[in-house]
């Protein structure tokens, strides 16, 4: 099996983004499985950040610390990552530039600067020539970096273009004459109809627009601000309208006035952003509005570590909001997860005339992976008790918040026909008027929750891997599961039979399946990002049963598959509970 | 039948509702409900196609007491609200209103950037000076010196609602007075014409709470920009100067207007077909996959 | 044993409430005991308020729902409360105002205005004759009446202080002549050193006051803008400085700076502002900065029912906030509760450098309790790790975030000596400087999250009455202490033996003795003043049992004894679950 | 020993923090920080009298950078706690200070009331023109026509933040140039001595994603009012035209400066002992008990 791991770092306007892109890219098309990852501070220049690829002939899911090469734009590079190489990785380095104190370590020299300079004419593509140079290291296809090169800049003019395939063959062959022997080496070729290669924002951003969004608005905030951005830039095409307001506050209601008046709209923000909705989101509940919020998780309290990673708001999420109305709250695992959930947030949200939250953070945000196109026919826009123009043409005495079984009333927008539609903050009867009863706060109240009932059967059951004479089950939610997977795949090959349960869609708690699936097996490990175990605290809540163990991570990094075996390792299995 | 609608000419009566009005009798209020009335009928209006956006407050209660679309927001979040509704369906006329502690208090950052974004729908503000739904705090317009529980030693400078639009260059900036109803009609006909984002600051006695901003304090004080010859409400300077005006004699009327490019301009909604009457088709998201191989 | 209930109903404007507030006030000062609430709606004038004073010679400390003495200033009050009057209740009314159409109802006709008219030459003492008229019936000490007339218009004039003790003479005399035969019949004379008549509002601004607050910034909110007209009405004799901002935001936002400048501060809001600070307690969090913030909760989502009660934001206060750290959630459950929660509140925010949550609700606001004095001797101000200026000067390299076993840190203030204070809302080093290093993120994150073990220890343990024998625990948080104690009493003399748990120091739970109570009895019924459950949610998640029952009230008036019987008798008890 | 000190005088290493700086090279930042040292040097102010309060984005990272107390609070909301600050210790200097969209974005309303309240500190504005850290979106005074990622039809009309200080009377108000350290630290500097609010808005260049508004942008564009002959700051209408001008000719300086009671003449604490420094002692609590029998 090949599990080829690529670093690339230097400091922040290095480029080191391009690299690692182009390079995820070219390995996609060239018919491997690619996971990517970047790591960077809250700085525009200077600093260290990373970019890390990983490629195997199957699925790769979550990062691995374990590099064949790294690729070094600044020593810094060198002093922080040495200790991740395989014990055959490579460092590649310009030793005219960053000196040549690298003892023990297997270097490979190359002047990228000079090369630049010499085959562009511009040392900007060095970038291009460390691309070329990785690929010619592992002896991949030259010609599909010169597509992807090409493609990536299509819209530069065309001396650009052609000086950045320049630089990049020059890399290359640099490094096709210096490969080390028996280094790994990649087959030649294109596959045909290949993946896209994604970042868990872009799949989110098309599944709102493949789902029907038409109005977005948000105020920029990591690692959400990529939403934003590639739907303002894509606005006319999809049909929608993007705005940049002067705050979280007036993003939220924009979305309310936005959805009350007909337009599927969404906004998309992090924790602090989040905090300063909470009380839209009430309002939501008691106009009974269809809203989606993305809430994309980084590390807190507060700004935290803005650039990082973490899993710290499930509980606020769901619990977030003033008094008690029903809500979704939808936690993707993996890019396809991030699209067909942010689908089924827009039509929960309409059908259900409630506010939905998907919860994503920084990992799935900017993490990339290979995937097939997704399946458009399969996407269907459910608006539910939506009135079509002929039904509020036949109605006489509309109610917008109508008593019903469902706790869903029927839905009619302002300036549709003769009717007219009112809607309250404060309680109200069924006409949307505002009232003092207690009788009708009673009914109106109970039958807002009542939405509760449908919502519990929209809730699709948890990924489960059910293996007979399962010892233990891996527990998680959101986008720790390709390490979870990975993790479950190299127990197994250590002989520690395990089940896995990876929880998406998480409010409404799937209580039931939870709770059967968990008396499958003695023990149990809940696996998160954070520090205090949300969901296992959750689990206890919903099933009153407590799991067996917790790995957690609260550093701001995200957790791969060897970073769950070495806390199992430390005694979670064998002790039931960690020290 | 909408077409058999518009030959009849609506009145009043087109938009009474028959919700019961928990104002005090003498509320200044009942003159701004009655002056919105009768601009709508000017417009010939009718009630479906009009959407209010209010606030939290006395004055926040108003859609309630007018027979039309209504989305009553949070204390001080009318303006994103009614913006995001007019972008999504420009047929309606969308008309945001709200007291002054809901706009210029919570909602002081909706109102700055309202008027710089300048999308076109007409807020009008019922400048009590006073919070009075909460029983009588000092509002962000309560006079310098205005004494109440929460301000026990007076109130600090006010703010000056119609300088502050005038200096984000806002398109429509008028004062109008609860007290002159035809006036007042007038002027808020003209913000729901103007095509932009029209401020009406509504000068609305409180019977109950603010007993320095009377019936008899306005009385004595208003007069007309409009009487004023060669007023000139395209001139900011001017304008501005005016706007600074608050003492013996206090301006009504549009103080400013100018033309300036709709937010909605810089969308891309070129053909007309409003947001909300767009299929939502997902094939539309083909050609982004496309870009990610 | 005497069990007197007057409620006095009208138009808002009308002035009930202040003749029901001398009435309470007489009866305290009679030596009984009292408890008083109040109904009214979010308008000035109109619409129908309801004040109700119950006193009796054993405890009272919850409303009844049956009257004695219907004092109705409108005919609206007949009509919506005659089905309230006891078997021999009394309607006090004007039929010259309010015509003679109450068949079937015992009247006691007296003719306000005329009386007010002729005794003070001023209808508007209308309010005064009413009170007067009142204490007549029930034979009550004409001279305390006076006496607590005189000081309710001590600040007005000497005229109107007259016209007032006028009016209330005559119409003291005018039912003290017409007490129909065997009516209740108080004993005369004040008793020595009489209790405090208080609101849970005035409790929590004293606790403020003795507890040292310095600093309050609050945006007006129902139920919480008497705690800021109280404490802006008497900052400078208290020696605090009360600001009225721009909105919620602000207000957060100025306690923590005040807060990290020096000063004990608070704020006090409601749902809706609540939310809007959110953002900011993840600030307190993160910065490790005192702060204590009011919650005083209404029926919600968002607006709702502003002038009403609810409990429904008690897992809002618990999970609400960015990312992960430790606070405290106390709800007082009667004023006493609210007068030394308060100062706890502010000694653990400072002891822990914490946020701490006061969730009170409309229900404890406004209803008034008769206490005696507090005993300020016991008020103990801990300031925790605050420096004194001499160990300030003693330091050499202040760190404000040093790891410390307890996870707090010695804290310094600005401008206090040679050192400087650098707190960041990003992830920081022990220095308060920002970092990006996972090893330094892990380490503060942890720190702060030990605070929880010292915290737990802070927690008393719940109220609870234990009794041999008993079959259910009656379980409760908050302001439903009195109607649950109540509901105990009249079940024992049914003949059910039951137990009380009740909870005010609710977060971080006292899970152990929770779990510990419940175990003692088979059933167990937790009674709420919300529709979801909240501390019965909380519950399991905190010791995996479930209760056997819930009594939720969700109409936004408070429960009473009666109602927890009411709902009991539904099939609570005996079904354990309802339907 | 505090007096010890003083003797000594203070230079600019008296404020050298040896905290890493993570601005860009060439960053206008470097040179507010300069003329920030300069003005403390020049007003002998010590580190440990000084507190910073910013807000988060590029300019937020500023007090790090700095050696003196420092808050670094959330996005938007410096102006709060930094007015907090200042009220419960009066003897700290207190200067607020954050980027253009920290404090006219999410800010915006703390700004507007800030100006209105007139707490005595200091308030700078880097305003580049642009969301830096967040990499390059536009911001509130984004030039009309700015084009980002968020706004690639450009931007709207751009907020005046100068002409919006004169609206609500704020009592002084500057702009200053990150390229013109000289005058910078002098209007910083006269801006801590101003008693009660004072703006200071920096024309701060961002090398990174600000391409429009560069140092020779400003270079060719600013010029000193001071250098004006007869420019009177005390005249708010001139003020207030002098704000407006944003083209060829751009004014730097202290465009408008008015005595105005600061928010604290309305407090008590006329003994002057900060509210800090006084005893917590519950007996203060006695009276108000005897007011409740
Ligand atoms: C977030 C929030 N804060 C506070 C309130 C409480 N509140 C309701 S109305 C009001 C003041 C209203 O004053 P104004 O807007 O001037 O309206 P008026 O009643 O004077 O017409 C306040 C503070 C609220 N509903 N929501
Ligand atoms: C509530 C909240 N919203 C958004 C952000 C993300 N954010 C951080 S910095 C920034 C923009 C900063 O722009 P500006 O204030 O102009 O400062 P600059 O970086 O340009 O100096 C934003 C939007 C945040 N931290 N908090
Ligand atoms: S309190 Fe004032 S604003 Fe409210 S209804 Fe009464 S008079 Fe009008
Ligand atoms: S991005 Fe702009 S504002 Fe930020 S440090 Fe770089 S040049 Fe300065
Ligand atoms: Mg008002
Ligand atoms: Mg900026």
């Amino acid at each position: 099996m090949l599990d080829l791991n690529i670093l690339v770092g230097g400091e922040a306007g290095q480029g080191i983004q391009t690299i690692g892109f182009v390079l995820g890219k070219v390995l996609v098309r060239s018919g491997l499985q690619v996971f990517a990852d970047q790591d960077y501070e809250s700085r525009i220049r200077g600093g260290h950040n990373f970019f890390r690829v990983r490629a195997s002939d199957r699925a790769v899911r979550a990062q691995s610390e374990k590099v064949d090469i790294l690729v070094a734009l600044d020593s810094r590079t060198v002093k922080l990552h040495k200790n991740e190489l395989k014990e055959n990785g490579l460092v590649i380095l310009d030793k005219q530039a960053l000196g040549s104190d690298f003892a023990g370590l297997q270097i490979l020299d190359i002047p990228l600067e000079k090369l630049a300079v010499e085959s562009a004419g511009d040392k900007i593509t060095a970038n291009s020539v460390a691309a070329g140079a990785v690929l010619g290291l592992i002896g991949g296809d030259p010609e599909v970096l010169f597509k992807v090169l090409a493609a990536q800049f299509a819209k530069n003019n065309e001396n650009v273009r052609a000086e950045n395939l320049n630089a990049a063959r020059s890399g290359y062959d640099y490094t096709a004459q210096r490969r080390p022997a028996g280094f790994i080496k990649l087959a030649q070729g294109e596959k045909a109809g290949p993946n896209m290669f994604l970042s868990g924002n872009e799949a989110l951003s098309m599944g709102a627009v493949a789902g029907g969004c038409k109005f977005v608005s948000a105020y920029p905030m990591t690692p959400v601000t990529s939403i934003l951005e590639y739907l303002a830039g894509r606005a006319k095409e999809c049909e929608m309208v993007v705005i940049q307001p002067e705050d979280e506050i007036s993003a939220i209601n924009m979305v309310v006035g936005a959805a009350y008046t007909g337009a599927r709209a969404m906004t998309v923000t992090s924790g602090s952003g989040y905090a300063l909705m909470v009380e839209g989101i009430g309002l939501a509940g008691i106009t009974e509005t269809p809203a989606v919020i993305v809430l994309g998780q980084r590390p807190g309290p507060a700004v935290g570590l803005p650039t990082r990673t973490e899993q710290g708001e499930l509980l606020f999420a769901i619990r977030s909001g003033t008094g008690e109305s029903p809500r979704v709250v939808l936690a993707p695992a993996d890019v396809e997860d991030a699209f067909y959930l942010t689908i089924k947030a827009l039509n929960l949200a309409e059908q259900y005339q409630i506010p939905v939250i998907i919860l994503t953070d920084t990992h799935l945000a900017n993490s990339m992976t290979d995937t097939p196109e997704f399946d458009l026919s399969q996407v269907k826009i459910e608006r539910g008790f939506l009135l079509a123009d002929k039904e509020v043409s036949l109605l006489t005495n509309y109610q917008r918040f109508a008593i019903s079984e469902s706790g869903v009333s029927p839905r009619a927008l302002p300036g549709q026909g003769q009717v007219m539609v009112a809607a309250d903050s404060d309680e109200h009867d069924e006409s949307g008027h505002l009232t003092e009863k207690a009788e009708i706060r009673h009914r109106q109240n109970a039958k807002r929750l009542k939405k509760y009932e449908g919502l519990r059967k929209e809730i699709s059951p948890p990924r489960f891997i059910k293996r007979r004479g399962a010892v233990v089950t891996l527990i998680g939610w959101g986008s720790t599961y390709g390490a979870i997977a990975e993790a479950s795949g190299l127990l197994l090959e250590q002989g520690i039979i395990n089940n896995v349960l990876h929880i998406s869609e998480i409010w409404p708690f799937p209580a039931e399946f939870v709770s059967e699936a968990l008396q499958l097996t003695v023990k149990s490990v809940v696996i998160e990002s954070n520090a205090t175990g949300q969901l296992a605290y959750l689990i206890r809540a919903e099933t009153g049963l407590s799991v067996s163990g917790q790995v957690n991570r609260w550093d701001g990094r995200p957790i791969s598959a060897s970073f769950i075996l070495d806390q199992l390792k430390k005694g979670i299995i064998e002790n039931g509970r960690r020290a | 039948m909408a077409e058999e609608r518009k030959a009849v000419s609506l009145t009043e009566n087109d938009y009474f509702s028959d919700i019961e009005i928990a104002w005090c009798p003498g509320c200044g209020n009942f003159g701004i409900l009655k002056a919105v009335k009768q601009a709508l009928v000017d417009l010939q209006l009718p009630p479906q196609k009009v959407l209010f956006v209010s606030g939290i407050g006395q004055a926040g209660k108003f859609p309630h007491y007018l027979k039309c679309n209504m989305l009553n927001e949070l204390h001080g979040r009318s303006l994103p609200a009614a913006a995001a509704a007019k972008i999504v369906n420009p047929e309606l006329t969308v008309i945001a209103e709200g007291g002054d502690g809901d706009g210029y208090g919570e909602g002081g950052n909706h109102y700055l950037h309202a008027m710089l974004r300048n999308v076109d729908f007409t807020y009008l503000v019922h400048n009590n000076q006073v919070y009075a739904l909460t029983k009588g705090q000092t509002s962000p317009t309560s006079d310098q010196g205005f004494v109440s529980k929460t301000t026990p030693n007076g109130a600090h400078e006010a703010l000056n609602p119609l300088a502050v639009a005038i200096a984000t260059n806002a398109s429509f900036v008028a004062r109008g007075y609860a007290g002159d109803i035809p006036q007042l009609s007038r002027i808020i006909g003209a913000a729901i014409q103007h095509k932009g984002f029209a401020l009406v600051d509504i000068l609305q006695p409180c019977v109950s709470f603010n007993h320095i901003n009377t019936y008899q304090f306005f009385q004595e004080r208003v007069y007309k920009v409009e009487d004023e010859v060669g007023y000139d409400s395209a001139d900011r300077l001017k304008a501005f100067e005016k706007a600074l005006e608050w003492g013996d004699k206090i301006p009504t009327g549009i103080l400013y207007k100018v033309e300036r490019p709709v937010f909605e301009d810089s969308l891309w909604q070129a053909d007309g077909i409003p947001l909300v009457k767009r299929k939502l088709n997902p094939q539309i998201a083909v050609h982004l996959m496309k870009e990610l191989i």
